[in-house]
């Protein structure tokens, strides 16, 4: 693979995947179509399993089709047991959830997280979809992990226009970068390898350690199926509309 | 009212059932986006004129959103707003937010939870995890508790929620009112305990025999129901699994701009056509 | 500990089940009095001689009775300890209380469910209510809290119980570890949620496929269980729903005096007569 | 019926059952033989239907047999749902217990309850059950009422060992007497027709007012025929061995 093939949708996908680790209880929720796929992709393009639980109360489920909504209860299926909102709830505030991915409007240097409103939270120049998971879960599970369609100075800020979750990411992916939690900040542990450790500092809002940056490596053969498999049709990739630049 | 609901006559036409709810009222609505809500139940609160109303529901959307497209809506009590399924932001939603027709108590889907616990409890308030470092807490003015035992971190507390009614809309209920649903209860069993009466539509009803066959699969018993209606396809644009899935076509009419789309929207739905 | 369990190897005969449990540790156990109680585990706790065990349960009986006879206690934190059946109080238990060779935690089955929800919820306390004016609060310093939003009543908090394990009496379990019980799960639900570790005995497996077909009946999920083992009439000579009831001429057996009586009762359980 | 044929097992289970109220949330618990009974009579000698949950899960049961324990899963056969036990505990702190059962081994004038010890609870003389629902039921149901199979002054005693339970239970039915809560304290309601005032004011440790109380209402032949078709062959009778002196 060339590394201009590799799109903002599948770099997104496959790196978020890659923060699953062997074993581990993982989490994905509403509003949350990529980590959906990553969960999927993992199970399809790495040999270690792991526990994964979804919003629609799956546990390893086996979908019969790939939905477009992330809490479709199509991800349910073949699941052995229904794991409900509260029980995952709690399961992270009791701290056994190793990995949840959440949402994230604004993420600053800390890996805090605003999904409130853009502008006053009073006097909102958008009113954003909300607290959800975040507050909650971010400063709970062992880690959280996130992703961004758009690099850019407005969704990788200085400073959030309204802190909804405190607690720090331990990963963010965008179209360009992967930056994991180091020292309580977000430092940049790779860059798309079409894109540059320059690129990424000139888009991104906060300063940030890249003493031990690298460019991503390429999507392995397996990983690339396990994507193609899952959006065969390239519905997903197409309705994201995730560009690099 | 009573402690618990019970003898005949509970099953209703769905716009009995809407009408017992007065102006002014506080609901918690089941599902969760576009996934086994109380849609019709929603329309109908449209179709009645219904005002100032609270909504109280982790994950609103489409229910949400047409609300407050019909100006039905005072305060939302929510923990993530969105229609889901690739259809982004509730714009009517939002549009109610930013000019300030209707006001948000914003919380995190598990304060929300915690504060309906208290109510289900008969506590004032409840602690919930996290929350620490969120500026949400601030915005509600919650309090943060020591442990009194000096054994954990200071907690945040939640105080209680109790809606007037919960509503949910249920795979199928029997001829007292049992409630069953397929897959996920969402927060629908917690909302159930905490609301001083639960209302619920459902696709359809079934012989009590087949509860009592696996009782342990009813999700709110009957004594609990104050009514019920049967709306087959009631939960429609959305999804009730694994009857029917989410109708995506559906989504994008309804959200179209104009007063027509609204009326054509509420003039395709189920609850309707069924009638006619 | 991991957060969660998974992958082969995880059902184990019942005593390699009984060995993973140090002594000293602290147990809640399923069931309720006779009914659906881990009693192959408690018996096979007693022949691995286990020491200073702290035991957990909002309505322990037999289990209890058994363990103090054989001196494997060192605290119970109970609700209401009996026999039950018209068997009276439980009579070892009584005799480890009064002589003082073990120590009570004494509760309300509600302040200790409260406690387990503390450690379930991953917070310092849980209010509970109702307790005010029981002696019981003084006797085990519980802290009674105003709302700090000045609403409700004063409400007395308990704090967090998070037992080492909690080991559940299954109707079923299947190749991973999913657990289903027929009738109540009593209060095996929080516990299971409260614990480190689940432990299960259960009668039997099945397919995992009988449980996708109604996910919704599992109560306890494949990764919140440690270990299994299998043991028919595992929960002798109480009863499990619908299998077995109580054998109450084994019950009045158990409870003549003596070491031979307890050594015979031991000898004449399921668990035993399987092996042989 | 003669009063002196009225036995005091069935006194209690009648009088118990006459507290029962229609279209209420009425609850028996574990250890509780004479509130089952209760409840289950009820459901067949009055015309007025009320909600009866038990503490095996079950709702509005129609249980194969009677079972010699008050928490056999029988008592959930034919139930539509199981409402298990956090469910009913909460039910009653939220407010919405219209009736529940609960024992009691001293009951004071105030209906207050001791179910932990005899003698001082860290050296015990005999050491009881234990709180079980009381501490949390007892001042949150909206009624309570205990039965005693011995009227005596142990029994009912001016002052509790140690006060397991507070708020009062609203109804006491001993072997020969029925009290009820008014303006705080225990009343005499009516005493068994075979007893008299005199004879409870004499077994009865608490001073307590009678002004309203008469001879308890004989059994009617509905009430009757009900305890007879649940106890067809004597044994809870037998096995419960009350006697009114």
């Amino acid at each position: 693979m060339n590394a201009n093939e590799w799109t903002g949708f599948s770099y997104i996908a496959i790196n978020l995947a890659r923060f699953i680790r062997p074993g581990e209880i993982t989490f994905s929720g509403v509003n949350s179509t990529l980590p959906m796929l990553a969960c999927l992709l993992a199970k399809k393009a790495y040999d270690d399993d792991f526990i994964y639980i979804n919003v629609a109360g799956g546990v390893d489920p086996k979908p019969s089709h790939i939905p477009l909504s992330s809490s479709d209860p199509v991800l349910a299926e073949q699941s052995a047991s229904i794991f409900a909102n509260e029980d995952f709830y709690d399961l992270c505030t009791r701290g056994r959830m190793d990995l949840t991915f959440l949402g994230a409007a604004q993420i600053d240097g800390e890996g805090c997280a605003n999904n409130s409103a853009i502008g006053d939270w009073h006097k909102p120049k958008v009113r954003l979809p909300g607290g959800g998971g975040g507050a909650v879960m971010l400063p709970t599970a062992k880690r959280a992990c996130t992703w961004r369609t758009e690099h850019s100075t407005r969704t990788l800020v200085e400073k959030l226009d309204f802190r909804t979750s405190w607690g720090g990411f331990h990963g963010v992916v965008t179209p360009i970068a992967v930056f994991v939690k180091r020292d309580g900040r977000l430092a940049l542990q790779s860059w798309h390898p079409a894109a540059s450790l320059e690129e990424v500092r000139l888009r991104t809002g906060f300063s940030f350690d890249s003493r031990q940056a690298e460019p991503t490596a390429l999507p392995t053969a397996r990983e690339r199926a396990a994507l193609a498999a899952l959006d065969a049709d390239g519905q997903f990739e197409s309705d994201a509309r995730i560009a690099l630049r | 009212m009573p402690s618990g609901f019970s003898g005949t006559g509970r099953q209703l036409a769905l716009s009995e059932l809407v009408a017992k709810v007065p102006n002014g009222s506080s609901m918690a609505l089941g599902g969760s986006f576009l996934h086994r809500g109380p849609f019709a139940f929603v329309r109908e609160l449209i179709r009645q004129k219904k005002k100032d109303l609270e909504i109280i529901k982790q994950s609103p959307g489409y229910d949400i959103d047409i609300l407050c497209r019909a100006g039905c809506v005072r305060k939302v009590r929510a923990g993530i707003v969105a229609m889901e399924g690739n259809f982004g932001l509730a714009p009517y939603y939002r549009k109610a937010i930013e000019s300030g027709t209707a006001q948000l108590e914003e919380h995190a889907c598990a304060t929300l939870t915690a504060g309906l616990r208290a109510a289900a409890f008969g506590i004032p308030f409840q602690p919930c995890g996290g929350v620490h470092g969120s500026d949400i807490a601030s915005l509600n003015d919650w309090k943060c508790l020591p442990d009194p035992y000096g054994k954990g971190d200071p907690v945040w507390v939640i105080p209680a929620i109790q809606p007037d009614y919960a509503v949910i809309h249920a795979s199928e209920v029997d001829e007292l009112g049992n409630v069953r649903v397929s897959g996920t209860y969402h927060w629908d069993r917690i909302m159930s305990r905490a609301a001083k009466s639960v209302l619920v539509v459902a696709e359809r009803t079934v012989d009590s025999g087949v509860f009592a066959a696996t009782p342990e699969a009813t999700v709110v018993p009957y004594f609990m129901v104050e009514a019920f209606s049967i709306v087959p396809s009631g939960a429609w644009p959305g999804s009730c699994w694994p009857a029917y899935e989410i109708d995506y076509p559906a989504v994008e009419a309804y959200l179209e701009a104009g007063e027509d789309a609204l009326a054509k929207h509420l003039a395709a739905a189920p609850e309707v056509k069924e009638k006619a």
